[in-house]
C-alpha cells in the first residue's frame, strides 16, 4: 500500500480542473459510435467467429470511458480507484469463474 | 529507542462539564459510535445466550444414541437457528461492536463518517434479529440449516413460513452489514488524524478495513441469492427448480461465494484484536507489521477464490476440484505468516498474562488445530470422507469459537477499562478463560473422533451401532462447562460495570491512539485532533507528550457533534416491516409496505444532522 | 448532511483523501453494487443456452429496438454530465434543463423496455416459464428499479435547484446522483452486450 | 487405530510455568483417554478403515496429511510453550528490545509452509484424478436414487430394482450413477470410499445430456457395510441409512437369481376376487395404481418429458418366473393376499406380482434384507409389524400411511392386527 493518503495533501480533487462541456460531448459521441460498431458486428455474419471477445472488449472500453470521464474517476484520488477496482475485479472474477465451471469445464468431461 | 509509557495519565475523576444524557430515550436516539457499540455488544451477547441455549439442547439431545428429548423437526429448527444466530447475530455484530467503539478512537476521529447511518445499521440488525427469532413464536422457525440448500428450501419441500423467515431475516441483516461496511471503509479511508498514514494504523483498524471490504463485496452475493430464492418461493421463478431447468447447485455456488469470505469476516477482526493486544502485553511492537498487514489483505483476497471447497462432494469434476484444492491450501501460508509473527512478537518480550493475553495465547493454540483440520478438508479426496461429518463441526467450532470468539473476548478484557473506566475482574477473568479452554476443548475435540468414525452432522439422533456415544457424552459435558464459562463472563461484566476497579486512561501502557483519551472517553472523543508521527504514538516519549497535550484537557468549547435522531430507529422499523410483508407474497401489500420506508427516508433527509448554525 | 459531519469530526474540515465522505462512501457503495449486479449477471450467463422450453432469446429479442433504448440511456448520461457542468458553473437554468432531459430520456428508456416486456410476455416468456425468463426478468427488472430510483432522485435535485438550495459550492449533491446514474448506465452497457448482442 | 493414537503426540515440554504445563498435560491425558476408548471398539462407519480401492486412496492421503499437520502443530505448540515459559514478565520495568521484524525470518516462514503446502497439494490433486478416473469397461453400473428418506438401487444390466440394501460382488468395479428426485442427498458408505451427492438433475432440452454424479470404486472385501445419507435432507435425514452387502461373485449371482425367482407363480391378472379399496375389479385397481404412479411419481422432481427419469426407475413388470415361497407358514399365503389387496401396492412392488408401485421401496427379496426402514433397525417380525402399523412413529415425516392415519397422499390402511401380522410374515418370507 504505497498509495498513502496523507491528511494535508488534497490530491487534485478540486472541481475546476474538470474538462469542458465539448469534451463531454465528444466522449458521448464516441460512446454512441462504439455502440453502433457493436451492433454492426452483431449483424455482420462474417464476424461471428470473433463476435464474443470483440463485443466484450468494446463494451469494456465504453465502461472505462464512462467511469474515467463521466464519473471522473480519473480526476479523483487514487484510493477511490482502488475501492472501485476491488468491486469490479471481484465481480468479473465471479462471472468468469462461474462461466468456466458451467460452460467450459463440462466440455472436458468435468 | 523508545521507552514504554508507564507514567500514564489518570482516569477522568469528575464527569465532563457537559453532562451527558443517560435516559432510555438518549440511547434510542443516539448517533454516538461508542453508545452504538455498547448496544451492539449487549445485543450480540443476548443472542449468544439464545443460540448457546439451543446448542445446549442440541448437546443434551445427542448425549445418548436414540434419544428423543425434542422432536426431529424442533431439532432441525434448533441447529438451523443456532448456526444462523451465532454467525449473523453473534459473531458478526460482536465484531462490529468493536469496530464501532474503536475505529474512530484508533484513527483519531470524533465519530464515524456517517453517524446516523451507523445508528440505522444497528437498529436494522436488532430488528432483523428479533424478526428472525420471532419465528419460534409462530412455530415456524427456519429448519433447512444455515446454508439453506435448494431444493430443501423450495416451496415444495419447505412449505409454510419457516424458510421465508430465514431468507427475509437474512436479507434484512444483509442491508445492515453493507451499511456498516460502507461506513467503516469511508471512516478509515477518509477520517484519519493528521499523520495517521495507512501504514501507521493499528492492526485492528487494518483488519476492520479488510473485513469491511469483504462485507461490501460478499454480502451482495448472498443478497441476490436470497432474492432468487424468495422469487422461487413467492413468485414462481425457477432459479433453483430442477423441473424448470434450474440448478440447485447454483445456490451452493452463490451461497459459498458469500460464505467463504464470510468466515474470514468472522476471523479477521479477531486477528486484528490480538495483533493489538499481544504487543501491549509483550512490551514489544508487532513483529513484521507490514507483513502482517499484507497477509491479512491476502487472506481476504484469496478467500474469494476458494468457495468450492465446501462443494467437493457436489460433483464439479476433477479440474475444478483441483483448482479449489490448490487455492484453498494457499491460504495456509499467509495465515501461518500471521501466526509466526505473533509468536515472534512474544519472543524476547516481557509477557504479562492478563486475561486478555491468556485469550490471545489460547487462540494461538487452538486456532492452529482448527486451521490444520481445515487443511485436511481442503484436500478434496479426504474431504469426501470428512464433509458433512462431525469432523467438519469440530473444524469450524475450533476456528470460530477458538479464534473469532476468543479473539473478541481478548478484546473485551483489553478494552473494557477504556469503555467503562473500570477493569474487568481479573480473578473472574482467569476463571472465565480456564473454564472456556476446558469446556471448549472438551466439547469440540471429541467431535473429530465422532466424525472420523462416521457420524454425520445435522442428525437429531444416531445409532448406538456407530459406537460414538462416548465422544458425544464428552462433548455434551464440555458444552455445559462452556455454558458455565459464558455465565462467568456475563457476571464479570455486570459486576465490574458497577464496581470494577477504576482504570486510568492507559492502564495497560498500550501504544495506540484510543488510549490517549480519558477512560471513558469524552463523547466527542478528542477535544482537538492529535497529529501522529509513528505507529506507536504513546510509546515514544516526545510524541506521547504532544499527543496527550492535545487529547487530554477539557476543551474551552466543546466540539459540535451530530444531533441525536429518532429517524434511524423509525426507518429501521419501517424497513423491517416492509421486508416482513414480503412474506405475504402479494405484490400490492409489498408495495404498500414501502410507503413508510419512503416517508421515513424523506423525513430523515430533511432533518438537520447538526445543531442550528453548524450544518452547511 | 455528511459534509457537515466531516466538519464536525475534524476541526479543519479536512479529510484524509481530500474528497468528501459522501464521495468515498458512494464509491464504496458502487463497488458493492458491482457485486450485486455481478451476481445477477453471473446467473444469467450460467443459464445461458440452458432454457428447457422456449421462447429462447434469439426468438424474441429485437436488437434494433434495444439499440435505440440503449443509445437513449447513453445520451442521458451525457446530459447528466452537462447538467453537472452547468451547476458547477452556476448556470442553474441550464442545469435544470439538462436534468429534465435526463429524466425524459430515462422515461423513454423505461417506456421502450416496458413495451418489450409486454411483447415478451405475449410470446410466452414469463418469470416462471424457464430459467431464461427468471434470470432475464430479475436481472433487467432490478436494473429498471435502479433507473426508477434514479429518476426520483433527480426529480428531487431539480426541485432543490429550483428552490436555490444547490449553489455551486454544493454541486457535489448533483455529482453524487450523477455517479449513481452513470453507474446504472454502465450496468446497462454490460447487459446490452452480454444479454442482447452475444446470444 | 494406528492413526488416532498419534493425535496425542505430546509436544515436548521444557520446564517453567506450572499451571500452563499442568493443563497441557491434562489435555494430553484426555486425548489419550479418548484414543484408548477408541481402540477397543468396533466402528462400522469408520472413515479410517478402508475396504475399497477408493477408500484406500483417500486413507493413505489422509495419513500423510495427518502427519504433516501434526508436525506443524508440534512446531507451533512447542514455540508457543517455549515463548510463554521463557518470556514471562519478571519485573514491571523490564524493557525488552524493540525488534520490528526480520526479513530472513519472514521469508523462512513463508517458504517453509509453502513447501509443505506443495507436498500436500500434489498428492491431493493426484488423488482427485485417481478417484475420478475414467470408468473401466467391465464396471457394473447401478443407478442410485435418493428419496426422502430412503435409497433406491436400480441395476440396469440385471433389470433389478431394490432399496436400502445395495448388493455388490467383491473385486468387481462398480460405477454408481447418483441422482435424486426431491432434495439433495449424499451417498456415503465410509469404508467403501468417499461420499458423493445425489442431486436433483436439472431438466435439459432435447438432445442435451442431463448431468449425473458418479461414484466409481471396487469393493475389496466381503461384508456388510454401513452407510448413511450425509446431506441434510429434511426431517428424517438422521434416519436415512443403508447397508452395502459385498458378497462373493457367486453369492451376488445367487442374489440376482433369487430376485427373479422370489414370487409370482400366480400373477393375478385374471383373478376375479382381487380386492382393492374402492376398486371394482383388479384391472381397475391396477389402473388406479398406474394412474397414481403417474401422478405422484411425477410429483417430486417433475421434469416433464425432459429426458430425465421422472419416476423411480424399474417399474416395468418383469417376466414371471418360477414361484418359490421359502416359508411354509400358512400366514404367508394369507399375508400375500392381504398385501396385494391393500393400498400397499400403490407404492410398493414385489417382483412377479401385481404389486408394481414405484413410490416406495421395492420389496422384492425384502426378507433377505438385514434392516428395515432404510437401515435404521433390524429387520425382524416385531419391528416390521410396528412399522406397518405406525411407520411415522418410527420415522417422522415418512411418506407411508399407517394403520390409522394417512400418509403420502394415501388414506390410512385400516388393517387389523392379524392382517398386519400376516403381511409381515409374508414380506419376511421373500428371500
Ligand atoms: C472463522 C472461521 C473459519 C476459518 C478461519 C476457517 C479457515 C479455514 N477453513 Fe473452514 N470452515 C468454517 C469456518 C472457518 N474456516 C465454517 C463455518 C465451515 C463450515 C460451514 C458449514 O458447512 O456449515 C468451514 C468448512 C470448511 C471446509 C469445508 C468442509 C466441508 O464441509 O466439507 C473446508 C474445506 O476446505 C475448510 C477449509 C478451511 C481452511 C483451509 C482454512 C484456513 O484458512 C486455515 C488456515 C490456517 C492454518 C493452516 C493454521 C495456521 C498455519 C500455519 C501454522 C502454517 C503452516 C501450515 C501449513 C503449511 C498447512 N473449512
Ligand atoms: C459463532 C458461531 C458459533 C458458536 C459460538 C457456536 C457455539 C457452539 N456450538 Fe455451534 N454451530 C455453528 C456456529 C457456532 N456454534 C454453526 C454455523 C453450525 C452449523 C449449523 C448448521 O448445520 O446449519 C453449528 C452447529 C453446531 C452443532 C452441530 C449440530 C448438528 O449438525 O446437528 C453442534 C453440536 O454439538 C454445536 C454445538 C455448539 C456448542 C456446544 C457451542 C458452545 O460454544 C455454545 C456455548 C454457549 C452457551 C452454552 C451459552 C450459555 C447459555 C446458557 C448457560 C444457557 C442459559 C440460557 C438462557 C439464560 C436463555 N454447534
Ligand atoms: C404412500 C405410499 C406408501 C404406501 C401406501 C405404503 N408404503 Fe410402505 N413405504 C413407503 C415409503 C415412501 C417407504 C420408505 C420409507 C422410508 O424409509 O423413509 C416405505 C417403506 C416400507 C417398508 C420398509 C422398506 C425397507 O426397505 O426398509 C415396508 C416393509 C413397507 N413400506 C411396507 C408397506 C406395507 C405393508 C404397506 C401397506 C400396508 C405399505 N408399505 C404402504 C410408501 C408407502
Ligand atoms: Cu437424505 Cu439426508
Ligand atoms: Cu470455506
Amino acid at each position: 500500500m504505497s498509495t498513502d493518503a496523507t491528511t494535508h495533501a488534497h490530491e487534485g480533487a478540486e472541481h475546476h480542473s474538470h474538462p469542458s462541456a465539448s469534451f463531454y460531448v465528444w466522449i458521448g459521441i464516441i460512446l454512441a459510435v462504439v455502440t453502433g460498431v457493436e451492433v454492426a458486428i452483431f449483424y455482420i455474419e462474417a464476424m461471428d467467429a470473433y463476435e464474443a471477445p470483440l463485443l466484450v472488449l468494446l463494451s469494456a472500453a465504453k465502461v472505462v470511458l464512462v467511469i474515467m470521464f463521466f464519473m471522473h474517476l480519473k480526476m479523483e484520488p487514487r484510493f477511490l480507484t482502488w475501492v472501485f477496482m476491488a468491486g469490479v475485479v471481484l465481480a468479473t472474477f465471479m462471472v468468469g469463474a462461474l462461466m468456466v465451471i458451467y460452460h467450459v469445464l463440462p466440455r472436458f468431461g468435468g | 529507542m523508545s521507552t514504554i509509557g508507564l507514567e500514564t495519565p489518570v482516569g477522568r475523576e469528575a464527569p465532563a462539564h457537559h453532562e451527558e444524557d443517560t435516559g432510555v430515550w438518549s440511547w434510542i436516539t443516539t448517533v454516538d459510535h461508542k453508545r452504538i457499540a455498547i448496544m451492539y455488544f449487549v445485543a450480540a451477547t443476548f443472542f449468544f445466550f439464545i443460540a448457546g441455549a439451543k446448542a445446549l439442547v442440541i448437546r443434551a439431545q445427542l448425549m445418548f444414541p436414540g434419544q428423543s428429548l425434542i422432536t426431529p423437526e424442533l431439532y432441525n429448527q434448533f441447529f438451523t437457528m443456532h448456526g444462523t444466530t451465532m454467525i449473523f447475530l453473534v459473531a458478526m455484530p460482536m465484531a462490529v461492536a468493536f469496530f464501532n467503539y474503536l475505529i474512530p478512537l484508533q484513527i483519531g476521529a470524533r465519530d464515524v463518517a456517517f453517524p446516523r447511518l451507523n445508528a440505522l445499521a444497528f437498529w436494522i440488525f436488532l430488528f432483523g434479529g428479533i424478526y428472525i427469532n420471532s419465528s419460534f413464536l409462530f412455530g415456524a422457525a427456519p429448519h433447512a440449516s444455515w446454508v439453506g440448500y435448494a431444493t430443501l428450501t423450495s416451496p415444495e419441500f419447505s412449505p409454510g413460513q419457516n424458510t421465508n423467515f430465514w431468507l427475509i431475516g437474512l436479507s434484512i441483516l444483509g442491508i445492515a452489514s453493507i451499511m456498516g461496511g460502507v461506513n467503516f471503509i469511508t471512516t478509515i479511508i477518509n477520517m484519519r488524524a493528521p499523520g495517521m498514514k495507512l501504514m501507521r494504523m493499528p492492526l485492528f483498524t487494518w483488519m476492520t478495513l479488510v473485513t469491511s471490504f469483504l462485507l461490501i463485496t460478499a454480502v451482495p452475493v448472498i443478497g441476490v441469492a436470497l432474492i432468487f430464492l424468495g422469487f422461487d418461493r413467492l413468485f414462481g421463478t425457477v432459479f433453483f427448480q430442477p423441473g424448470g431447468g434450474g440448478d440447485p447447485v447454483l445456490w451452493q455456488h452463490l451461497f459459498w461465494i458469500f460464505g467463504h469470505p464470510e468466515v474470514y469476516i468472522l476471523v479477521l477482526p479477531a486477528f486484528g484484536v490480538i495483533s493489538d493486544v499481544i504487543p501491549t502485553f509483550s512490551k514489544k511492537p508487532l513483529f513484521g507489521y507490514p507483513i502482517v498487514v499484507y497477509a491479512g489483505i491476502l487472506i481476504g483476497f484469496i478467500g474469494w477464490g476458494v468457495w468450492s471447497h465446501h462443494m467437493f462432494t457436489v460433483g464439479l469434476g476433477p479440474i475444478a476440484d483441483s483448482f479449489f484444492v490448490a487455492a484453498t491450501m494457499i491460504i495456509a501460508i499467509p495465515t501461518g505468516v500471521k501466526i509466526f509473527n505473533w509468536l515472534a512478537t512474544m519472543w524476547g518480550g516481557s509477557l504479562k498474562f492478563t486475561t486478555a493475553m491468556l485469550f490471545c495465547i489460547g487462540l494461538l493454540a487452538v486456532f492452529t488445530v482448527g486451521g490444520l483440520s481445515g487443511i485436511m478438508h481442503a484436500s478434496a479426496p479426504v474431504n469426501l470422507q470428512q464433509h458433512d461429518s462431525y469432523f467438519v463441526v469440530a473444524h469450524f467450532h475450533y476456528v470460530i469459537v477458538g479464534a473469532a470468539m476468543m479473539g473478541l473476548w481478548a478484546g473485551l478484557y483489553y478494552w473494557f477499562p477504556k469503555v467503562r473506566g473500570r477493569f474487568l475482574d481479573e480473578t473472574l477473568g482467569k476463571w472465565h478463560f480456564w473454564t472456556t479452554m476446558v469446556g471448549f476443548n472438551l466439547t469440540f475435540f471429541p467431535m473429530h473422533f465422532a466424525g472420523l468414525f462416521g457420524m454425520p452432522r445435522r442428525i437429531y439422533t444416531y445409532s448406538a451401532e456407530l459406537n460414538v456415544d462416548i465422544y458425544n457424552q464428552l462433548s455434551t459435558v464440555g458444552a455445559f462447562i462452556f455454558g458455565i464459562s459464558s455465565v462467568i463472563m456475563v457476571w464479570n461484566i455486570v459486576k465490574s460495570w458497577r464496581s470494577g476497579e477504576p482504570a486510568s486512561a492507559n492502564p495497560w501502557g498500550a501504544a495506540t491512539l484510543e488510549w490517549a483519551t480519558p477512560s471513558p472517553p469524552h463523547h466527542y472523543n478528542f477535544p482537538r485532533i492529535p497529529t501522529v508521527r509513528s505507529r506507536e504514538p504513546l510509546w515514544h516519549k516526545q510524541e506521547r507528550e504532544e499527543v496527550l497535550a492535545v487529547t487530554m484537557p477539557e476543551p474551552e468549547e466543546e466540539p459540535v457533534m451530530p444531533n441525536p435522531s429518532y429517524w434511524p430507529i423509525v426507518l429501521a422499523g419501517a424497513i423491517t416491516l416492509s421486508w416482513a410483508l414480503v412474506m405475504t407474497g402479494v405484490w400490492w401489500i409489498i408495495a404498500l409496505g414501502m410507503l413508510p420506508v419512503i416517508l421515513a427516508m424523506f423525513m430523515w433527509a430533511f432533518e438537520p444532522a447538526f445543531p442550528e448554525g453548524h450544518g452547511h | 448532511m455528511a459534509q457537515a459531519a466531516t466538519a464536525a469530526v475534524d476541526e479543519h474540515g479536512h479529510t484524509s483523501t481530500g474528497v468528501s465522505n459522501w464521495k468515498v462512501g458512494f464509491w464504496t457503495f458502487i463497488a458493492s453494487e458491482c457485486l450485486f449486479f455481478g451476481t445477477l449477471i453471473s446467473t444469467y450467463m450460467v443459464y445461458k443456452g440452458r432454457a428447457v422450453v422456449g421462447p429462447y432469446p434469439d426468438e424474441i429479442f429485437d436488437v434494433l429496438h434495444t439499440t435505440i433504448s440503449t443509445t437513449v440511456l447513453l445520451f442521458s448520461s451525457l446530459a447528466f454530465v452537462l447538467a453537472l457542468h452547468a451547476v458547477q458553473n452556476a448556470r442553474k437554468k441550464a442545469g435544470i434543463l439538462w436534468l429534465f432531459f435526463v429524466i425524459a430520456m430515462g422515461a423513454v428508456f423505461l417506456y421502450m423496455e416496458g413495451t418489450s416486456y409486454l411483447k415478451y410476455i405475449d410470446y410466452g416468456l414469463t418469470l416462471g416459464s424457464s430459467t431464461f425468463g427468471s434470470a432475464y426478468y430479475v436481472l433487467t427488472g432490478t436494473h429498471k428499479l435502479h433507473v426508477i430510483l434514479g429518476i426520483v432522485w433527480i426529480g428531487a435535485l431539480i426541485w432543490l435547484l429550483f428552490r436555490d438550495r444547490i449553489p455551486p459550492a454544493k454541486s457535489e449533491q448533483v455529482e453524487i446522483a450523477g455517479l449513481y446514474w452513470h453507474f446504472v448506465d454502465i450496468i446497462w452497457i454490460v447487459i446490452f452486450t452480454l444479454v442482447y448482442l452475444i446470444q | 487405530m494406528r492413526l488416532t493414537r498419534s493425535t496425542a503426540a505430546p509436544p515436548p515440554l521444557a520446564g517453567g510455568n506450572r499451571s500452563l504445563r499442568g493443563s497441557i498435560c491434562t489435555a494430553i491425558l484426555l486425548a489419550l483417554l479418548l484414543v484408548l476408548a477408541g481402540c477397543g471398539a468396533e466402528y462400522p462407519q469408520s472413515t479410517i478403515n478402508p475396504h475399497s480401492d477408493f477408500a484406500e486412496i483417500i486413507h493413505s492421503l489422509y495419513v500423510s496429511i495427518f502427519w504433516w499437520t501434526m508436525l506443524i502443530l508440534a512446531v507451533v505448540w512447542v514455540l508457543l510453550t517455549y515463548v510463554v515459559v521463557k518470556y514471562r514478565r519478571k519485573s514491571e520495568d523490564e524493557q525488552p528490545r524493540q525488534i520490528r521484524g526480520h526479513l530472513g525470518l519472514e521469508i523462512g516462514w513463508t517458504v517453509g509452509p509453502a513447501l509443505i503446502v506443495i507436498a500436500i497439494a500434489i498428492p491431493s490433486i493426484q488423488a482427485v484424478f485417481a478417484t475420478q478416473r475414467p470408468v473401466s469397461e467391465d464396471a457394473m453400473e447401478v443407478h442410485v436414487t435418493g428419496h426422502q428418506f430412503w435409497w433406491e438401487f436400480h441395476y440396469p444390466e440385471q433389470g433389478i430394482t431394490t432399496a436400502n440394501e445395495l448388493w455388490l460382488p467383491v473385486d468387481q468395479p462398480v460405477n454408481l450413477r447418483l441422482h435424486s428426485n426431491d432434495v439433495i442427498h449424499s451417498f456415503w458408505v465410509p469404508k467403501l470410499g468417499g461420499k458423493r451427492d445425489a442431486n436433483p438433475v436439472p431438466a435439459v432440452r432435447e438432445g442435451q445430456d442431463p448431468k449425473y454424479n458418479w461414484l466409481y470404486f471396487t469393493p475389496l472385501q466381503t461384508g456388510v457395510f454401513m452407510g448413511q445419507c450425509a446431506e441434510f435432507c429434511g426431517q428424517s435425514h438422521a434416519l436415512m441409512a443403508m447397508r452395502v452387502v459385498v458378497d462373493t461373485e457367486e453369492g451376488f449371482q445367487d442374489w440376482v437369481d433369487r430376485w427373479f425367482r422370489s414370487e409370482g407363480a400366480d400373477f393375478p391378472t385374471e383373478a376375479a376376487d382381487f380386492p382393492s379399496e374402492g376398486a371394482d375389479s383388479p384391472s381397475q385397481a391396477l389402473a388406479e395404481v398406474a394412474e397414481y404412479a403417474a401422478e405422484y411419481g411425477n410429483g417430486a422432481g417433475d421434469l416433464d418429458g425432459s429426458g430425465v427419469p421422472v419416476v423411480a426407475t424399474g417399474n416395468e413388470v418383469l417376466p414371471v418366473q418360477a414361484a418359490s415361497t421359502h416359508d411354509d407358514d400358512p400366514l404367508v399365503a394369507r399375508g400375500r393376499e392381504v398385501f396385494l389387496g391393500s393400498t400397499c401396492i400403490a407404492c410398493h412392488a414385489v417382483q412377479g406380482t401385481s404389486a408394481q408401485g414405484v413410490i416406495g421401496p421395492n420389496l422384492t427379496l425384502f426378507g433377505a434384507r438385514h434392516t428395515l426402514g432404510a437401515g435404521i433397525m433390524e429387520n425382524n417380525r416385531e419391528n416390521l409389524i410396528r412399522w406397518i402399523k405406525d411407520p411415522m412413529g418410527m420415522k417422522a415425516a415418512v411418506a407411508m400411511p399407517g394403520v390409522d392415519y394417512p400418509g403420502g397422499n394415501w388414506p390410512a390402511t385400516g388393517l387389523s392386527d392379524d392382517e398386519v401380522e400376516a403381511i409381515a410374515v409374508y414380506l419376511l418370507s421373500l428371500k
